[in-house]
């Protein structure tokens, strides 16, 4: 078998397994343990976009994600409209609101736009608890709003067991797996790397960085949403402090980081380690010891960046690479 | 015995190996100078020898102590001192400050008033901008600061990263007699240039470092005199 | 760069190895025959003081019913208890309930204390059909989903915010004292909007003025501009919603600024956390609140439940861990009479409990008994006032006039 | 009119405290070059310090300051060195290693769990002491004793740390740090040490912090995160790695929330306090005394 075969084979089993865990592992549990990890790989590989290809770090995408959710769930509530509209019309909105906090916040260096991106995320989670009332939509201030579980079915992205939600989620990871892959390799990639490198060398060559960097961010904005929205379907209650929340924004990042920003894998790999970390030492150590567990999550956090700074992907995709390299001459 | 001694390092900055197999030696007392064009490795040399990098193979001594593995601070200590290209000046403190910060070091530390005492005498200048914050000095100025800051630290080898860089010509002449006036005071200078003709005009000896390979080395009216360094350097 | 690599890959393989044993383990737990009791609970971050109550006062209610026998119908089954830490946010609570039910099979499940928590999470009880007890979370909205598993102990907000107006004219009468401006603070969630609106109603219909209404974010630093803003708004009565950090930043801050008011009324939570009366001390003296329950009741057993858990725990019993005491008497009743862990069974058990004694009815009121809509129908408030009357400040009972503590003047208005 | 001048008064004393709080964090922004998370919760190690020094001696709260201040050096001192260091190591040719970041954010976790595992959930509050309830009347106006001392702590804090950097050879040695690491290495400079240094200063700043806070603040696990996102917008409005910024960006936000909450509902004020700082970020990014493009 040739190398690329032997990458198509991987992929193939990958995909098999990813798509036939619902048969053998039944329990709903698990299951919903998986849409959070797909959701959080999602949400990361998103975050990527901008946090890992342009090279700076965005602490805030908890904002966008809260549109998303608040838009399909104000619409499909008080209007009946489906939530597949409201997760593109939020994915828009995010959008919009992307490019607009990008324009001022792209010219800043380092910590200046952590720091921005960052108040801009609590500052929307200010708005939305502060306001009850947004012209004729109803937000509900702090109190969140819920979604009645009346109308079952694709068409309301409302399901009663947790196959169908496993499913979606585990396709929309795909496809921004997929997007993420082609603009790796397309000039956009190419100058967002280049420009969160260099970004004076980059603009000596003409690059537009200002503008790629803002192609990126909505993009990176508008997938965020969908995830939004499909988060409100999946739990059918959100509240300003659960999903404009900062420790969602950090935790994205995080996932970003442990996993190896800039990497297409990194965001998965990441999820598969912190996800886990944080849901098994809850289960088995939060009720015994109170906050040990987020005490074993900031511990995992600390060693993996001492002793890879680079993030999982590192060792993984040398390892992986290996593998290959030995099979592709085992085989010749 | 050298007073520098480099045998066959290879430096590499990440994945990039950017010195080869390179070996040089300076003598006391001598002003040594290498030459090269854009990205030779000749700042990649320098900071070797100061110990921001380390080499991966072969070694450096100095005075007979290996160095190759020490960190800049205990370089400093032992007496060499690099004025980094591009100055590299505290920009935010004076002038003042910055000389002061310039004799951090343990042999330095104990004769601050004295040393900026010599280094206002060889650098008048200095004495009237004592109390400016360096950014607002002119680009000559800001070199005088950086050489004075370099003899702050009592240089036994003071090397010298492109002093002539993005100035006038008549400051150029300036900074090159300053540095043979310090040299002529007994300190022995490494100088790493683009601006040949002067450099080799005031040193004893020359190296040319070519994609990180020393490609000749010998005296410095010789090196004047060598076809490739005519042709490549010296525009003739 | 090597070897640290190594060392990851060993530690995160060993930890996975051990998490898969140790869900191995509790699986293998589950074969005897056992109630098993699923509660999810703040037990880290903001929330955690209150979690905390709630845990230990469950666990001295479960450690009684197992020492006496445990369910008798069920041959003597003993009530396991699960916990676990929502960290009082609603994905948590709703990823935990799924596993309690799923995984860990519970028969029933106890929780949240944060309304917000609380909601999303008895909708999945419900999906299940797994009976959902919860002790305290107060939002009205919770036994109104419609929901046939959801059984409230603890009283809505619609009746708290009754019972605070119910007592203001009581009072206002008994000391024939006219209180007309009234003032509402309270922290900007939902519970302290819950509350707000309805007194607003309130106060238009019992003819109150309203001068002022001042939500505040619960992670204000500083509460000296709010204080501002009461004193000059002038008010005669001070309704407030608060967290425990924030109700002893406030009652502190009040007293610095000598805000002159007749009647300060808490709403539980924050004012009811025992680290108030400790942090708050002097500065919450005439301080009124309302409780579910006091230690100063008049109801055999009381007193003795809530030596053992102060000997215990080092804090009275709070109204909050009353309820969640009471919770799992609630159920041992229940399971009794359903015999059986199907819960289907053990839904209907509850919807027909009506417990009106035994070792868990240490509350005022006289008998838990559910409504339709799961809600207890007896469940009543009591109000107390924080006072030193020679042992240290201590709460009193005050209110109403049939339980106040034998002996006790109430101050009213506040000098 | 009285009662705004009252609000001002206030503001200024309570933001000059929130200044004191985020005084570290500046100052290890302007050496390390990282934001510093775990910096609330070395407020809070300090609170629970000082909240036990002043409990077990039963001393003035401020004379714990001899105890808080070099415990709270040395914590900052090896966290830097044992933690967060090695990163340094490996990332050394990154400029702001965000990686730093994420390690700090462990450390805020670890800290904050770690006295919710080791004092639990409880509030605490120091009843006795001499600085609590103390009020100071003036014409008519109401201004609190404990956040007097408070302010006069921060501005003598921010002195001595000014005077420090200005005028010791450390200081000196720091402020090139933080100007040019590698030319400061050039100069014989240990930079880790210094790194090592400027967090302990930082930290040792955060205990001070603690120390006028415990007299009329709650102490509690969690307690830092409160102070937190208020110490981040307070160093950039002051300008990044600016002592008196800092201060000042303190006493601007302590205004706003002082005085804002009488014309609107306070929840409202927060949210002027986010806008209020982006919009400073669009206009001018370098912050009240922080140098354009330095950082």
């Amino acid at each position: 078998m040739t190398r690329e075969n032997l990458q198509k084979a991987f992929l193939t089993l990958v995909l098999i397994i990813v798509f036939g865990l619902p048969l053998i592992l039944r329990s709903p549990t698990y299951l919903h343990i998986l849409v959070l990890l797909y959701l959080y790989a999602y949400l990361t590989t998103s975050w990527n976009l901008v946090g890992g290809f342009a090279g700076v770090l965005p602490l805030g995408h908890a904002a966008f994600f809260g549109i998303g959710a608040y838009t399909s769930t104000v619409l499909y509530v008080q209007y009946g409209v489906s939530p597949w509209f409201g997760m593109v019309l939020g994915g828009v909105l995010a959008s919009i609101t992307g490019v607009m906090i990008g324009l001022p916040t792209f010219k800043m260096r380092g910590a200046y736009f952590a720091l921005a991106t960052i108040a801009f995320g609590e500052g929307m989670r200010v708005m939305v608890e502060n306001i009850d009332h947004l012209g004729p939509f109803n937000i509900n201030g702090p109190r969140g709003l819920q979604i009645p579980p009346l109308n079952v079915g694709l068409a309301n992205l409302m399901f009663t067991n947790k196959e169908p939600y496993y499913y979606i989620i585990l396709v929309m990871l795909i496809a921004v797996l997929a997007v993420t892959y082609f603009i790796s390799r397309s000039r956009l990639g190419y100058y967002l790397n280049a420009g969160g490198e260099e970004p004076e060398a980059a603009m000596s060559l003409g690059v537009n960085v200002a503008r790629c960097k803002l192609i990126a961010m909505a993009m990176s904005s508008f997938l965020t949403a969908l995830a939004g929205s499909f988060y409100a379907q999946f739990s059918l209650f959100i509240h300003p402090k659960s999903v404009i929340s900062l420790d969602l924004s950090f935790e994205i990042a995080f996932i970003a980081l442990i996993g190896g920003r800039g990497s297409i894998v990194g965001p998965v790999l990441g999820a598969l380690l912190l996800r886990p970390v944080s849901d098994f030492s809850r289960i088995y150590f939060g009720a015994t010891l109170p906050g040990l567990h987020l005490i074993i999550f900031g511990m995992v956090l600390i060693l993996v960046m001492i002793y890879l700074p680079r993030g999982l992907q590192q060792p993984l995709t040398k390892a992986y690479n290996g593998l290959l390299n030995r099979l592709d001459r085992r085989s010749r | 015995m050298a007073f520098l001694e480099i045998s066959n390092i290879d430096v590499s900055y990440g994945d990039v190996q950017v010195i080869f197999d390179l070996s040089l030696k300076v003598y006391e007392g001598e002003v040594v100078s290498i030459i090269g064009g854009n990205g030779a490795g000749k700042s990649t040399l320098l900071k070797t020898i100061s110990g921001l990098l380390h080499p991966q193979q072969g070694s450096i001594s100095f005075e007979g102590k290996p160095i190759h593995v020490s960190p800049p601070e205990e370089i400093v200590n032992l007496g060499i001192v690099q004025i980094p290209e591009g100055r590299k000046l505290f920009t935010l403190m004076s002038v003042r400050d910055n000389l002061i910060v310039g004799g951090y070091n343990n042999r330095a530390n104990r004769h601050i008033a004295q040393l900026m005492e010599e280094v206002y005498g060889l650098l008048p200048r200095l004495r009237e901008r004592e109390s400016q914050l360096a950014m607002t000095l002119s680009g000559g100025e800001q070199q005088m600061v950086a050489i004075g800051r370099g003899l702050m630290a009592k240089p036994k080898l003071l090397m010298l990263d492109e002093p002539s860089l993005g100035l006038a010509p008549i400051l150029i002449r300036d900074i090159f007699e300053t540095v043979r006036k310090i040299a002529d005071q007994g300190t022995t200078v490494l100088l790493v240039e683009q601006d040949v003709k002067h450099s080799l005009s005031l040193s004893d000896r020359g190296y040319v470092l070519e994609n990180g390979r020393i490609e000749i080395e010998g005296l410095a009216e010789a090196l004047l005199e060598n076809s490739h360094v005519k042709t490549a350097y010296l525009g003739a | 760069m090597k070897k640290p690599i190594k060392e990851i890959g060993v530690c995160s393989a060993v930890l996975w190895v051990l998490t898969m044993a140790l869900g191995a383990g509790s699986v293998c737990l589950a074969q005897d025959k056992v109630v098993k009791v699923g509660n999810i609970i703040p037990l880290s971050g903001p929330s955690a003081s209150v979690g905390q109550q709630g845990k230990n006062a469950r666990e001295m209610a479960v450690e009684e019913i197992n020492a006496a026998g445990g369910i008798k119908s069920l041959g003597g089954a003993k009530l396991v208890m699960l916990y676990t830490d929502s960290e009082s946010k609603p994905e948590k609570g709703v990823a935990e309930a799924e596993r309690f039910i799923n995984t860990e099979k519970v028969h029933v499940l106890t929780g949240c204390w944060n309304s917000a928590v609380t909601y999303p999470t008895t909708a999945v009880a419900e999906r299940y059909g797994i009976p959902f007890i919860v002790p305290v979370s107060v939002a009205d909205k919770i036994t109104e989903q419609g929901f046939k598993t959801v059984f409230r102990i603890a009283a809505k907000d619609s009746w708290w915010t009754r019972d605070q107006f119910a007592f203001l004219r009581d009072m206002e009468k008994e000391f024939n004292a006219k209180l007309e401006k009234i003032a509402f603070v309270y922290e900007n969630g939902d519970w302290g909007k819950g509350f707000a609106e309805q007194w607003k109603e309130l106060a238009k219909k019992g003819d109150y003025k309203v001068v002022l209404d001042e939500p505040y974010p619960s992670t204000a630093t500083d509460l000296s501009p709010i204080v501002q803003k009461i004193k000059r708004a002038n008010p005669d009565v001070l309704l407030l919603v608060s967290n425990a950090a924030d109700a002893i930043l406030l009652t502190n801050t009040l007293a610095d600024y000598r805000v002159k008011l007749k009647a300060i009324i808490g709403s539980g939570g924050g004012h009811a956390d025992p680290s108030f009366l400790q942090a708050a001390g002097k500065n919450a003296q005439y301080l009124f609140d309302i409780v579910e329950w006091e230690t100063d009741v008049n109801k055999p057993g009381a007193k003795e439940a809530n030596e053992k858990f102060k000997s215990r725990y080092g804090y009275n019993l709070a109204g909050e861990s009353v309820d969640a005491y009471l919770a799992m008497y609630v159920l041992a009743d229940a399971m009794e009479r359903a015999a059986s862990l199907d819960p289907v069974k053990i839904r209907e058990a509850l919807a027909t409990t009506n417990l009106g004694s035994g070792r868990g009815m240490i509350v005022g009121y006289d008998a838990v008994e559910f409504d339709k809509t799961g809600q207890n129908k007896h469940a009543s408030l009591v109000m107390v006032q924080i006072n030193d009357i020679g042992k240290g400040m201590e709460r009193i009972t005050v209110w109403p006039k049939n339980a106040r503590r034998a002996g006790y003047q109430p101050v009213f208005p506040m000098p | 009119m009285v009662f705004i001048l009252e609000d001002t008064i206030n503001g200024i004393l309570m933001g000059s405290i929130y200044g004191l709080t985020a005084l570290g964090l500046t100052l290890i922004f302007g050496v390390l070059k990282v934001i510093n998370f775990a910096h609330g919760s070395l407020l809070m190690v300090g609170m629970y310090v000082a909240y036990w020094a002043v409990t077990l001696s039963g001393a003035h709260p401020y004379l714990t300051l001899i105890l808080v201040i070099p415990v709270m050096y040395l914590f900052g001192y090896y966290l830097q060195d044992i933690v967060i260091k090695p990163i340094f190591k490996a990332e050394s040719e990154v400029r702001e290693p965000i990686t730093v970041i994420i390690v700090t954010t462990g450390v805020w976790y670890v800290l904050d769990n770690l006295t919710l595992l080791i004092f639990g959930p409880h509030y605490r509050t120091i009843q006795e002491n001499p600085l609590r309830g103390k009020m100071l009347e003036l014409g008519g106006m109401l201004i609190s004793v404990p956040k007097l001392w408070g302010f006069s702590a921060a501005v003598l804090t921010a002195a001595a740390v000014y005077l420090f950097l200005q005028k010791t050879s450390m200081g000196r040695a720091i402020r090139a740090t933080s100007l040019d690491r590698e030319a400061a290495s050039l100069m014989g400079i240990k930079q880790f040490k210094i790194y090592n240094i400027a967090f302990g200063i930082g930290t040792a700043t955060a205990g001070i912090a603690a120390v006028t806070l415990v007299p009329f603040y709650n102490v509690f696990p969690t307690v830092g995160v409160l102070f937190d996102i208020k110490g981040f917008i307070i160093v950039v409005l002051g300008g990044l790695g600016s002592i008196g910024g800092a201060i000042l960006g303190g006493m601007i936000i302590g205004v706003i929330e002082s005085v804002g909450p009488q014309f609107m509902a306070a929840t409202w004020a927060e949210g002027i306090v986010y806008g209020l700082f982006l919009l400073f970020l669009f206009v001018k990014p370098s912050g009240l005394f922080g140098v354009r493009y330095d950082w």
